[in-house]
């Protein structure tokens, strides 16, 4: 196809286009102008307020966005590389929303740090901004582009402590695999490239239909590499491997930071790449989807049992989480998209928000823990009787945990709900089952979690140092737990509180 | 003889030199003679992309890659002080029982990459077009105006990460 | 008037992927691996540029030259590791690098 | 509304009961079994009352209450009674008071706790009993799960970890099945009728071709299964109950099997009525298999809580059994078997709760002679032992009677190989009661207190009442036919 | 409230006051409430019977309440009172009244004495009810009462470990019979569709289907219902082959094999089989296995008792072979007959197990036969009674067991069902009835006495005149019961006594026992000469085997316990739940394999990439 009518009308940013687009806009204004203030002033204080200030303007502007009705429709095509729609912008609040956590998250850990912190939060921004790319991507290049930002920046962060015994392996397995990984996609996309001569999303007009039969095979396989890329990305299994351990290796923020920043906006641009290029016409895209997803519900609850280390069995439940989530994808037409996501933002805020929860009481432990002994690494053991010390953190545990394991009252079992509906709809009974299953030996971690908080001392098994007993946490820390729960069961209960501001 | 004179014989021959240069690169044991393969194997790509019409690629391969990338592994070895021999660094398990696995796996992948690219009757040729630096410069700066901005901050991030581990300890990062 | 298939350059490619894919699986040595994934990636850009030009589009080549930031910056920070890696280990060798398992 | 006001009274009470427990305020000292035992009996009151002088008669699903809640889903939030639930729920609110009487002294460590897990388990068991909107029945059902296994897992016996999380394997992946048939349900309502539906009432008139029906109805029957529990999905039972503490197995085999004989009574059998026809064969050999093997299992058991938990998986054979044998009498039969056997393993189950009390110990070898020094527990042991294997003149022989004369004339062979679970029964009832009152007395322990011989006593009389004269339950049910 | 429904509720008061203030209560007190609450019902009992015979109506009812209903047909809380429950209730009340008594005194000084009374109560409760009951349910009601009564007081000294398991025996037993009994409820109201008694009586004989063969000529559903409901009777009455029980039964206090297992629950299966006779009727070869049944019994029951050593257990097989002549009896379609003897026997083995109690007491608790002896010049009094009492039992001319006695066997050589051969089982069974009655009273009252000198006559029995009076008037009504004989013809069907059958068969009837008597009295002289030790010693397996009651118990231990304890115990751990656990196991074991896969090494990771695309290509290309 011929480019040069393209370029005369899509060079211009229009000022609507700008405005539409002003949230990524505003992140890199932001990233420029902390790199000035770094420039002028290396204050801990002033760059974090900074920051966080940015994220939340942005978070502020992107609900703006939303409210109004720009946003309507198939959505604002920027260049032919981007194209802002509601859903891609939703999920931007989400990414958002947990950035500005991780950041606020951060102030306790970073205290204990000899080193200056100024590339930390330019690196959160630096993921903040790949992972709004992401989401907005209409193109293979935005998609690449923003898959690598977000790729090195988390190298940065994923050894961010360098003096830490696990920075350099966590920083090495990171980087070789990802950059491994973001070949195989490439791969794919120059195989899907070489065939249909087309690199946007958008479907044009010299696209062959997926069902033409000869290439089938050949699409395929460029479809695979690619996805494999981000399957790796969401550590779905078999592509999971790295995961506990970069999750355990990382400094908890930034493993808060990847459990949802970066899957958010992989997993939003996954489904976008999928429906705009109809995937779900290809038979044999459906069946690895169906196949991957089913073994990662399997493998990530298998593997996280008996598991003690918390953030694996974080990084498990995770692999299972999004095994669930790809039951989105298997839609059989067009018309669905809309309920799929629908389906998939509400789980993944459902997740998000349980996460978020379940890291932050991780991050009070690890502190406490951390002032008493040395290490910091926090195992199920030593949040022992948690219940009968800090009942609210406990309590907020407690909640999230059953909302990971989609019983009623939290989000996580409307988020179920809705997944099953799509799968009873589109009637895919192995995904069916592969889930019930999975949640099924999901519980048998869950639980003995959950009842570990409520052990008290004379059940007590392992002698744990004194310290972890006691729980101090700051005021501002129990307001925004309250806040987590408090939401997590409203939105649990009235889930038309949420869905209703995704459908609009 | 006239295989070589013709643009598809070069091609082959660049990409036969391509290919033997990166299996020494991958095989070898010498650090320095590892990079000086790999620079041949870029340069041989490079003609390659000349070949396939793509010039401004190909003077970009030999600028940037072989010569700013590979002088940044340049630096490296020399940092390390790595002689002749790397195995002092790494220990090489000698033998096929480390390579075995690995290149089954290789062959396997290789093979079925192989079967579906020429199962799937593929009937589209090279064009000999040439698509000139200016075509270039046009597409990345119209369309793909917002590309070259992202890439900017891929490079900062990857500056920012790299300066970050880098830098030598207990100076409060200050160089 | 060339009559190369792309077909062969997608061989070529995937054959110059794979050498580099068994460099990084092979490799004990660090900077070996790291040279491996430039293959890799430089298999890449041996596809795409084939694509560009089977299309006569410029695409091909873009995605070329973002591959190239791409390694850029990769090599940036991965050299940055591994003089972190000598300076910590004092080897290249990253088995050592397997404490956590589980 | 009635109905709304009683289940979160009960859960404000819960909260009320946690917040206030050991607290004291205006000079008064709180304590939370007062507070719960208080507002179980309050709601008791205002529910029986209410039902009682309302006009309606309750032969059908009635005060309903709605309120839209999900709507993008079309889901409300709906409420309604009839007969069937207006007893189960009585039912529950007395257990309620038996529960909170046996833990009275049982529980001494976080008993504020204790008696909010108690009372919100009562609150999801009535919702269950009253919901009619599915996707609100399912809510409860989940929810009902949460306090009960909390309530194992805090307070239970040495094992109570495995137990619990066995509990609630089995329940939420059997339960998963039913969500998944219930959704089916959902959009086969959509396309049939145009709107997405989760309101029981309007998938009464669906009309689904039979495989179809058949699937959906095992997706039902499966999860009832697990609850009622029938063999072979009734592992989790034995364990659950012998760890639960007393008042938690008194709850578990007096109310939440019952939910389960509930379910399949409303949704299995009134939903898929030619789909269960079909299935009966295989149930009802369930249902004598579960008869059997329970009373076998029974007998083997040493650990006094686990035999009467087998005993209760025998006894809910019969109502498999009798359910689907599709006839008025069996039906009637399965009513009073579901009351009487709530009242009698109740009644067993705080009995054991008095003995574990005295010799901190279930094994029935640690016991023996207890008839010496308590004379009045052996009593009522014997009269309760009694009643597990169906002694005429006590409620579970008209129950076990109406289902069996009435499966026999559907399945007559069937009900003659169920007809060997009476000497089952009889076997491990003497086992039992012999085991533990009579034989040489091993050691002294102390009778009844007084509370205790109130709550014996109390279900001793129900159960003679029941007994004698059952038609003050069975007049509802006159003319049911399923 | 009228007199029939009063009639159980002045013993089921006693037994709530009882039972409610236990030991609070003196024993004076006690007794009187008890006894006094028996005598009102005696009392009313016979004023009720008076009230039948006197008037013309033939049926007394009293409707209490509906108990439930099944379908259309109610079942009722009501009383149903005709001639043969008429009988059955002053057997119950006047025995009971007499043995009530009796135990007073017998008990007076046990701990437990007031249970002891209030089970007594319970029980002429449950047996009143059972014998009142106007349907089957509520006589199944007082049938499982009564089994439950009994298995009280089988254990009523629940510390030894024997009584226990006699009780537990007892009623396991029975309650298998009881099972049979309740299908046969089930048959009936699917082919009658009522459960009333009357009602049934009558359906029976109207509703064709009913005796109607099924299909393929196959036996009909009054044979299975009579069946059925013979396998109750059984049960209860001890018959062949669930008469193990009885036996051991004779663990518990000797008033309670008086009144349980002698008078009046044992033949409870009597009762029944004589109030269903409209179902019977109509099932000839049920009739025919009744008969059958009853002979074998009373023959091998005859055998066995021959060789017990222990004299309750004796009166224990002569009760079973006694009723084994009911059985007979009705079997051969003479239900007056069986009826009467019921009567009799009721008044004589009361009488005889009573004095055996008095006698036992007296030794000191001593039961073996071969510890007694001579004791006709310690114990005068108590020996004449039971002589009285082994008179009867034989059937000595003018003696009622005598006229009962007589009765059945005149009617067997003629009956339709029964025969010849049946008639010569009876005669048979009466010769053996008086060598074991002779073998009985030769060892415990005549030759030397080989018991300890010290015979100390417990006070209280030497003294109390009422336990002597309650003797004495069993004594007479066993002497003098058969005269009144009672007019069944109301209820029961009468068989045509128009052609008589010959006179030798009366003859040889009448002479029997003198037989028995005499060989007995040869037998025994021997043993007289050289002393009864060898009679003791002598363990000839032939005896042993005798003495076990025929090794039915071995057979059933081997055929029944023991296999179904061995399943208890082989399956303890429930085999579904370890196959649940295996699914556990299983995917535990996955776990460690996957956890393994999670090494740690880099390499092995990009190889599994690399593996995995491998593999999904495959997925793809195939």
């Amino acid at each position: 196809m011929s480019t040069s009518p393209e370029i005369a009308n899509s060079v211009i940013l229009s000022v609507e286009m700008f405005i539409v687009l002003s949230p990524i806009l505003l992140l890199s204004f932001g990233i420029v102008l902390s790199l000035l203030l770094i420039a002028w002033r290396r204050s801990q204080k002033m760059i974090a307020l900074f920051t966080q200030f940015i994220l939340l303007t942005t978070l502020l502007l992107t609900l703006h966005l939303l409210s109004g009705d720009l946003l309507v429709g198939s959505g604002v095509p920027i260049t032919t590389l981007l194209n802002v729609d509601r859903f891609s912008y939703l999920s931007l609040v989400l990414i958002c929303f947990s950035a500005l956590a991780v950041v606020s998250l951060s102030r306790s850990v970073l205290k204990m740090e000899v080193e200056v912190h100024d590339e930390y939060y330019l690196l959160i921004l630096l993921v903040a901004l790949g992972a709004g790319i992401l989401v907005v991507s209409d193109h293979f290049a935005s998609l690449f582009l923003g898959f690598e930002l977000l790729s090195i920046s988390l190298v940065g962060l994923v050894g961010y402590f360098r003096e830490h015994k696990h920075a350099v392996e966590t920083g090495f397995k990171y980087l070789i695999l990802s950059a491994a990984a973001s070949s195989f996609m490439l791969l794919g996309i120059a195989f899907i490239y070489s065939q249909t001569g087309n690199l946007s999303f958008a479907v044009s007009s010299n696209v062959m239909p997926w069902s033409a039969q000869p290439l089938q095979v050949f699409n395929s396989v460029g479809i695979l590499l690619l996805f494999s890329g981000i399957a790796f990305k969401l550590s779905l299994a078999p592509f999971h491997f790295w995961s506990p351990d970069v999750y355990q290796g990382s400094p908890t923020p930034i493993t808060l930071l990847m459990a949802t920043v970066s899957k958010v906006a992989m997993f939003t641009v996954l489904i976008k790449c999928c429906f705009s290029q109809n995937y779900f016409n290809n038979e044999s895209f459906i069946e690895i989807i169906t196949l991957v997803a089913i073994l990662s519900m399997l493998v990530g609850n298998v593997l996280a049992l008996k598991q003690q280390n918390i953030k694996r069995l974080m990084a498990y439940s995770s692999i299972a989480h999004f095994g669930y989530l790809l039951i989105v994808l298997t839609v059989s037409s067009m018309q669905n998209t809309e309920f799929a996501w629908q389906g998939a933002l509400f789980y993944l805020s459902a997740y998000l928000l349980a996460n978020i929860a379940i890291f932050t009481v991780l991050l009070i432990s690890e502190k406490n823990k951390g002032d008493m002994s040395g290490d910091r690494s926090i195992d199920i053991n030593d949040w022992h009787g948690m219940f009968w010390k800090n009942r609210l953190a406990a309590t907020l545990v407690v909640f999230s945990i059953l909302a990971l394991a989609g019983i009623p009252l939290t989000m996580g079992f409307v988020g179920k709900f809705y997944l099953l509906n799509q799968a009873v709809i589109f009637e895919s009974w192995w995904l069916i089952s592969g889930l019930v299953i999975g949640s099924g030996i999901g519980l048998a971690y869950y639980l003995p979690l959950i009842f570990t908080l409520f052990k008290d001392e004379k059940t007590l098994e392992i002698q744990e140092p004194v310290g972890t007993r006691v729980y101090v946490v700051t005021t501002g820390k129990q307001l925004f737990m309250l806040t987590l729960l408090i939401s997590s069961l409203v939105f649990g209960i009235f889930p038309d509180l949420v869905s209703q501001f995704i459908y609009r | 003889m006239s295989l070589f004179a013709s643009i598809e014989g070069l091609f082959y021959l660049a990409a036969l030199i391509a290919v033997i240069a990166s299996l020494k690169v991958v095989t070898g044991k010498n650090t320095v003679h590892a990079l000086l393969y790999l620079v041949i194997s870029l340069l041989a790509v490079a003609v390659c992309f000349y070949l396939m019409g793509a010039p401004f690629a190909a003077g970009l391969e030999v600028i940037v890659y072989a010569g700013a990338i590979l002088v940044l592994f340049v630096f490296a070895v020399m940092m390390f002080g790595l002689g002749l021999d790397e195995t002092m660094h790494a220990p090489q398990s000698k033998g096929l029982s480390l390579w075995f696995g690995p290149m089954l796996l290789a062959a396997l992948l290789l093979i079925e990459l192989v079967f579906v690219i020429d199962n799937s009757e593929l009937k589209l040729q090279l064009s000999n077009q040439v698509v000139d630096a200016k075509q270039v410069g046009i597409l990345l700066y119209g369309p793909y105006l917002l590309a070259v901005e992202i890439a900017s901050f891929l490079l900062l991030a990857g500056l920012v990460a790299g300066y970050h581990y880098a830098k030598p300890e207990h100076q409060g990062g200050r160089l | 008037m060339t009559d190369i298939p792309l077909t062969h350059v997608l061989i070529l490619s995937s054959l110059l992927f794979t050498i580099g894919f068994v460099g990084v699986v092979v490799r004990k040595n660090t900077l070996f691996m790291l040279m491996s994934l430039e293959v890799m990636l430089n298999a890449v850009g041996v596809a795409f540029i084939g694509a560009g030009s089977v299309w006569q589009e410029a695409d091909g080549q873009i995605m070329f030259i973002l591959i190239l930031t791409l390694a850029a910056a990769e090599v940036a920070v991965g050299l940055a590791l591994l003089i972190r890696m000598q300076r910590r280990y004092r080897t290249l060798d990253i088995d050592v690098l397997s404490k956590m398992k589980g | 509304m009635m109905l709304t006001f009683v289940i979160f009274g009960l859960l404000f009470c819960g909260s009320l009961a946690w917040y206030t427990d050991n607290k004291s305020f205006l000079g008064v000292k709180f304590q939370a079994r007062w507070v719960a035992l208080v507002a179980v009996i309050a709601f008791a009151l205002v529910f029986i009352l209410s039902v009682h002088l309302s006009p309606l008669r309750f032969l059908t699903l009635q005060m309903i209450t709605q309120v839209p809640w999900i709507n993008s889903l079309n889901i409300n939030y709906t409420l309604a009674l009839d007969h069937l639930s207006i007893t189960l729920i009585i039912l529950t609110f007395f257990l309620a008071v038996i529960c909170i009487l046996v833990s009275w002294d049982e529980i001494k460590e976080k008993s504020g706790f204790y008696y909010f897990n108690l009372l919100a388990t009562f609150v999801g068991i009535i919702g269950v009993f009253s919901a009619v909107d599915m996707f609100l029945f399912f809510f409860f059902w989940e929810v009902m799960l949460l306090p009960m296994t909390a309530i194992i897992a805090i307070w239970g016996h040495e094992n109570r970890y495995f137990a619990a999380i066995k509990f609630f394997i089995f329940t939420q992946v059997s339960s998963l099945l039913m969500l998944v048939a219930i959704i089916a349900m959902a959009y086969i309502h959509q396309q049939q009728v145009g709107d997405l539906s989760f309101f029981y009432q309007d998938w009464l008139s669906l009309d689904l071709n039979n495989d179809v029906a058949q699937y959906l109805m095992l997706g039902f029957f499966i999860a009832f299964a697990v609850k009622l529990p029938s063999v072979p999905l009734h592992s989790w039972l034995p364990d659950a109950h012998t760890q639960a503490p007393t008042a938690g197995s008194v709850l578990l085999a007096g109310v939440l099997l019952k939910t389960g004989a509930y379910g399949l009574i409303r949704f299995v059998i009134q939903l898929f009525p030619q789909a269960s026809d079909n299935f009966a064969p295989i149930a009802v050999s369930l249902g004598v298999v579960s008869i059997l093997y329970g009373a076998k299992m029974a007998f083997a058991q040493t650990d006094f809580k686990r035999l009467v938990a087998y005993s209760s998986i025998s006894h809910m054979g019969f109502v498999m059994l009798a359910l689907f044998s599709f006839n008025e009498i069996a039906y009637q039969g399965v009513i009073v078997t579901i009351v009487a056997h709530g009242l009698s393993s109740a009644a067993l189950f705080s009995l054991a709760g008095m003995i574990y009390q005295r010799i901190h110990s279930r094994d029935l070898s640690d016991m023996g002679g207890f008839w010496q020094s308590a004379p009045r527990m052996g009593g009522f042991g014997l009269a309760f032992a009694a009643a597990a294997f169906g002694l005429p003149g006590l409620a579970n022989f008209v129950g076990e009677f109406l289902s069996l004369v009435g499966a026999y004339q559907v399945f007559p062979v069937m009900v003659i190989l169920a007809a060997f679970g009476l000497i089952g029964s009889a076997i491990y009832g003497m086992v039992l009661f012999q085991k533990t009152f009579q034989g040489h007395s091993i050691k002294a322990v102390q009778d009844l207190s007084f509370r205790e011989l109130i709550v014996s006593s109390s279900l001793l009389m129900l159960l003679v009442i029941l007994g004698l004269y059952p038609n003050f339950v069975l007049q509802y049910f006159r003319g049911v036919i399923l | 409230m009228n007199l029939l429904a009063s009639l159980p509720l002045y013993p089921l008061f006693s037994f709530l006051v009882l039972i409610s203030f236990g030991k609070r209560l003196s024993w004076a007190l006690a007794s009187w409430l008890s006894v006094g609450a028996m005598g009102l019902s005696a009392f009313c009992s016979l004023l009720l019977f008076t009230q039948l015979s006197t008037s013309e109506v033939n049926v007394i009812t009293s409707h209490l309440w509906q108990w439930f209903s099944i379908g259309s047909a109610k079942v009722n809380v009501s009383f149903y009172l005709d001639a043969l429950s008429a009988v059955m209730i002053l057997v119950v009340t006047g025995v009971g009244f007499l043995i009530h008594l009796f135990a007073a005194i017998y008990m007076k000084s046990d701990e437990n004495f007031t249970r002891f009374m209030a089970y007594m109560n319970l029980f002429i409760v449950a047996m009143l009810v059972l014998v009142l009951a106007d349907n089957l349910v509520l006589l199944y009601l007082g049938w499982e009462g009564v089994g439950l009564c009994s298995f009280l007081l089988i254990g009523f000294w629940y510390q030894e470990k024997n009584n226990v398991l006699a009780a537990r025996k007892a009623f396991i037993v029975t309650r298998i019979g009881d099972t049979a009994m309740a299908i046969g409820l089930f048959l009936l109201f699917k082919s009658l569709s009522s459960l009333n008694i009357a009602e049934i009586n009558q359906l029976a004989q109207t509703s064709g289907a009913f005796s109607l063969s099924l299909a393929n000529n196959g036996p009909s559903d009054a044979y299975w219902a009579a069946l059925l409901l013979l396998g109750g009777a059984v049960g209860k009455s001890a018959q062949l082959p669930l008469q193990t029980w009885l036996p051991d039964a004779m663990a518990g206090p000797t008033p309670v094999s008086a009144l349980i297992h002698a008078a009046t629950m044992v033949t409870a299966g009597v009762y029944l089989i004589a109030r269903m006779n409209g179902v019977f009727i109509m099932a000839p070869e049920v009739m025919n296995y009744v008969a059958w049944l009853g002979a074998i019994t009373l023959l091998l029951a005859g055998v066995a008792a021959l060789a017990q050593t222990d004299i309750k257990r004796v009166l224990a097989y002569s009760t079973m072979s006694q009723i084994g002549y009911m059985m007979l009896a009705l079997g051969a379609g003479a239900w007056s007959a069986g009826v009467f003897h019921l009567m009799t026997h009721a008044f004589f083995k009361a009488l005889l197990f009573l004095t055996a109690g008095a006698v036992i007491l007296a030794l000191h608790h001593q039961q073996s036969l071969f510890k007694m002896g001579g004791l006709l010049k310690k114990l005068p009094f108590e020996s004449a009674l039971f002589l009285i009492g082994l008179a009867c039992l034989v059937a000595l001319p003018g003696t009622s067991g005598f006229f009962s006695k007589e009765a059945i066997i005149a009617s067997l050589w003629l009956s339709p069902t029964a025969g010849a051969s049946l008639w010569w089982c009876a005669i048979l069974g009466a010769l053996l009835t008086s060598i074991y009655s002779c073998r009985l009273f030769f060892l415990a009252f005549l030759g030397e006495q080989r018991f300890p000198k010290d015979l100390v006559i417990s006070d209280h029995l030497e003294t109390s005149h009422l336990l002597r009076g309650a003797l004495v008037v069993l004594a007479l009504l066993s002497l003098f019961g058969g005269l009144f004989s009672v007019d069944l013809s109301t209820v029961l069907p009468v068989n045509n006594e128009s052609e008589l059958s010959p006179d030798w068969l009366h003859a040889v009837a009448i002479i029997t026992p003198f037989i028995g008597i005499t060989f007995s009295w040869f037998y025994f002289k021997r043993y007289h000469s050289k002393g009864i030790t060898s009679l003791e010693e002598s363990q000839s397996s032939w005896l042993v085997f005798c003495r076990n009651g025929l090794g039915f118990d071995v057979v059933y231990q081997l055929l029944l316990v023991k296999p179904y304890c061995f399943i208890a115990q082989v399956n303890r751990r429930d085999l579904f739940d370890q196959l649940i656990m295996l699914a556990a196991w299983y995917v535990g074991i996955w776990r460690d394999i996957l956890s393994a896969s999670q090494n740690g090494r880099l390499r092995w990771f990009a190889g599994t990439f690399g593996l995995s695309l491998v593999g999904l290509i495959l997925v793809v290309i195939l």
